[in-house]
């Protein structure tokens, strides 16, 4: 059945990623849309080199983004404080609040991390290129700023573009709303935002999905991230408590605290 | 010229009331995206009987007020991680298609906070040099793609430093397209000729808003206090 | 109430469309999803000078493309063969059989419309690029063809891309399946295609919707066209025997056969 | 050497029999898109046990079989116009992002009928030069991004002049791209040699084919008649 993309568990869905791979990483900032179970089960794993493709490099664990009082996920974090990330390329890498320090921003002025700023919108578009097979664009986005530094830029309708390259990656981690047993997917709010854009670029991506169902169970009207895109669909536990933060730190902190 | 230390101490805006006088720039059934802090406010003020269309650059169009405590859902935030109410005709779509509606012009004002605005228009409001890293997130697509800029911000930095400068000496986020600064002070427009003062605070004169603006103003003929 | 965008008729839907100006036409090459009563709206009025751009220039009132066996529906070519059209941007001009000759296809060999051939997927992504404030992009397609002649051209990865620009239009004529008063649309099936691209990237997108709605009547979920795109919605009626073609043969049998 | 004549009224496989050859090809679990004409008829082929994804540049992924008459719904078409049947499964997307699917190399394999095919993996489909105008339509995208082209066509034009040739005459629709052809006599696989023949149809010699064909064709070793 190779139309059916159902891998049953975590362990089994991030087996080949390996030393040095490059993965999207999907979560706006806060936990919502975030696939938290891959990222957990991939700092289990120990695979070190990364680099995380994604919006922020993880501020949510640390700010309290996104995220009603009292409560924190595990987000990109526990990979970067355990040394097993090389670069972020993010548009909002650090907490707004600079008294908030995220352990990428620590690793960031040890120097111990690369990092690459693009403008949110110039990501997503980088990105969306390389799922969709153009290789690069002119945007007006950052003409004339830091993030245009070294690159073409032409003038088209008289106004300043900048030349941004298409952005793909060995690997996506995206979490969905609900998924059909094909890899057909659907999202919640504004949890879709880079997922359905993340899905389109990686070599393998892998769905972290809340609800499974049989094809046809998605009307096909509403169906965002279709299932050509789509490599795996492991089934989300309804009990989060193993990639709550609280969880997380126990844990380290039974062996070693970072 | 007025004595700076003493205008420091002078009485300025609150941030609601400077929200409140930017939510009167919002014409009925414009299109709208609210920045991270001071414009995020803005949405409570707008006069009644306009009505706006709110995009969020998390993948939100046409949402509502913030949800009330105990119904939070981490899966419908707005750009600043604050939770939105599920309300009736909203739309969602994936931060690529968020950005090309700004990108392409479809987003008729889009309100910024800022750390410097310079007189030619020029904004600067990702990153304090003294931090060394900084979030650009949406700000340089906003700032690149809406049809109207406008800022809002205090007149000064914490240091009492004027935050309208000739020349923005912190990292720029566009150049040249803020149209409009709403400070808490003062109501400033750009204009070919350079910025122009047209209104400000309750007690303030030209020459104390000029006293902490660094480039030199024009001042409208028609110059009166902010009113709301 | 700014943001009811409903017009009671399809006159007044497209009052403002004026000589010379260019519009997005859908329709892959059926009726399906394709606005006939705006194009026979604006047949009536006599504006001329047009630049159509859709991926067909009007083949299925002549070739019976995507229609059931015994039906035919106006299309393009009641403005081509009435001589309102100066040119076509179109990826599939002609109908496939060369012994069907469409009015566009007699125009064209008369030098009386210019005729810009480009590639389906780079009609659609210069469409979407002009909706995104994109500006140009690279596309390997069409590299080392005719369509690439007089193009820049750029090696990305190895591979060669040709350079492409944005395509705006002053009016887009969209046909959904249903609205809400606020704009907000979908589709239906195939339906969908070059609409949901085209209402991003006119001046003034004005819809001819098979239904409409009060706002919130449409599933959040499954919005294809956010609102922000959509300028005007028309009510379609039921009865479309006046867009049927033997309705517009009896019309202009009664005045002067083209 | 063969005499053409009466090389050009031996019998030749019927454009089922090709459409057939050409399923063998299509491995379990391929995204398969296929253009108008014979490509089209290889869905009907396809041997029993294997699952395909079929994708329609017409905006439709996981397509079934054609609508039974009178139940024919003009929003439900493939590229070539023809009616689909509404199967559970399917997804729908707009025309940005069908090509966006193509482009991507998100489509295994693209069957795609040819007016003449070059030794050096050539296509073009999409204009007859005596007719002065064509229909690019989506060939090109597909011609381009699909990760398998694979060529479905008769051997021979209708006036038997060889459509595979050394150097394409007719305007391009990609450069070196095809990976097999079938026709209604061989199975010719490009390779980094050159054309290397590997099937014929029943009856027919390599010297045969070759006598048909434009360029210099290798030999498979193997070379065997066509099974199904």
């Amino acid at each position: 059945m190779p139309l059916d993309k159902v891998v049953p568990d975590f362990r089994q869905a991030v087996a080949d990623v390996f030393d040095g791979a490059s993965i999207f990483v999907d979560g706006f900032g806060g936990p919502g849309g975030m696939a938290q179970f891959l990222l957990l089960t991939l700092w289990e794993r120990g695979v070190k080199g990364l680099t995380l493709i994604s919006n922020t490099a993880g501020i949510g664990m640390t700010a309290g983004f996104g995220v009603p009082g009292g409560r924190a996920y595990i987000d990109h974090s526990i990979l970067i404080e355990n040394g097993r990330v090389k670069k972020i390329i993010a548009s909002f890498p650090v907490a707004g609040n600079p008294s908030r320090v995220t352990p990428f921003e620590r690793a960031f002025r040890q120097g111990k991390i690369e990092l690459e700023v693009v403008p949110q919108g110039t990501l997503a578009e980088r990105i969306r290129a390389g799922g969709a097979g153009i290789g690069a664009f002119y945007t007006p986005t950052g003409a004339g700023t830091l993030v245009a530094q070294g690159k073409e830029t032409r003038a088209i309708n008289g106004r300043e573009h900048v030349l941004e390259y298409a952005l793909t990656a060995d690997f996506a981690f995206v979490r969905a709303a609900r998924a059909d047993r094909a890899g057909n997917l659907v999202y919640k709010g504004s949890s879709r935002n880079f997922n359905a854009v993340m899905a389109t670029a990686a070599r393998v991506t892998i769905v972290e999905a809340d609800e499974i169902v049989e094809v046809g169970g998605l009307d096909p009207e509403c169906i965002i991230t279709p299932c050509i895109y789509v490599d795996r669909v492991v089934p989300r536990p309804k009990d989060d408590t193993p990639v709550l933060a609280e969880t997380y730190y126990a844990r380290v902190g039974a062996r070693a605290k970072p | 010229m007025a004595d700076m230390a003493s205008l420091l101490e002078k009485p300025r805006l609150d941030r609601d009331t400077l929200a409140m006088r930017a939510a009167l720039e919002m014409p009925d059934g414009a299109v709208v995206n609210l920045g991270i802090g001071i414009p995020t406010l803005v949405s409570q003020y707008v006069p009644e009987g306009r009505q706006l269309l709110y995009h969020s650059e998390s993948g939100v169009l046409g949402y509502g007020p913030m949800a009330d405590p105990g119904q939070e859902d981490m899966d419908l935030i707005n750009a600043g991680g604050q939770f939105l109410k599920w309300v009736p005709g909203m739309a969602f779509f994936h931060s690529a298609d968020a950005f090309a509606m700004m990108r392409g012009g479809h987003v008729d004002i889009s309100v910024l906070g800022a750390l410097q605005v310079s007189e030619k228009g020029d904004l600067a409001n990702w990153m304090l040099p003294e931090r060394g890293i900084g979030n650009i997130g949406g700000a340089m697509d906003l700032a690149a793609g809406a049809k109207r800029i406008i800022v809002t911000m205090e007149h000064v930095d914490k240091k009492g430093h004027p935050k309208v400068v000739r020349e923005c000496s912190y990292p720029l986020t566009v150049r040249g397209r803020v149209s409009l600064v709403v400070t808490d002070i003062a109501v400033l427009a750009m204009t070919p000729q350079g910025l122009l003062l047209k209104e400000v605070a309750p007690g303030w004169t030209a020459d104390e808003v000029q006293a902490l603006t660094e480039p030199r103003l024009l001042v409208a003929p028609d110059l009166h206090e902010i009113t709301l």
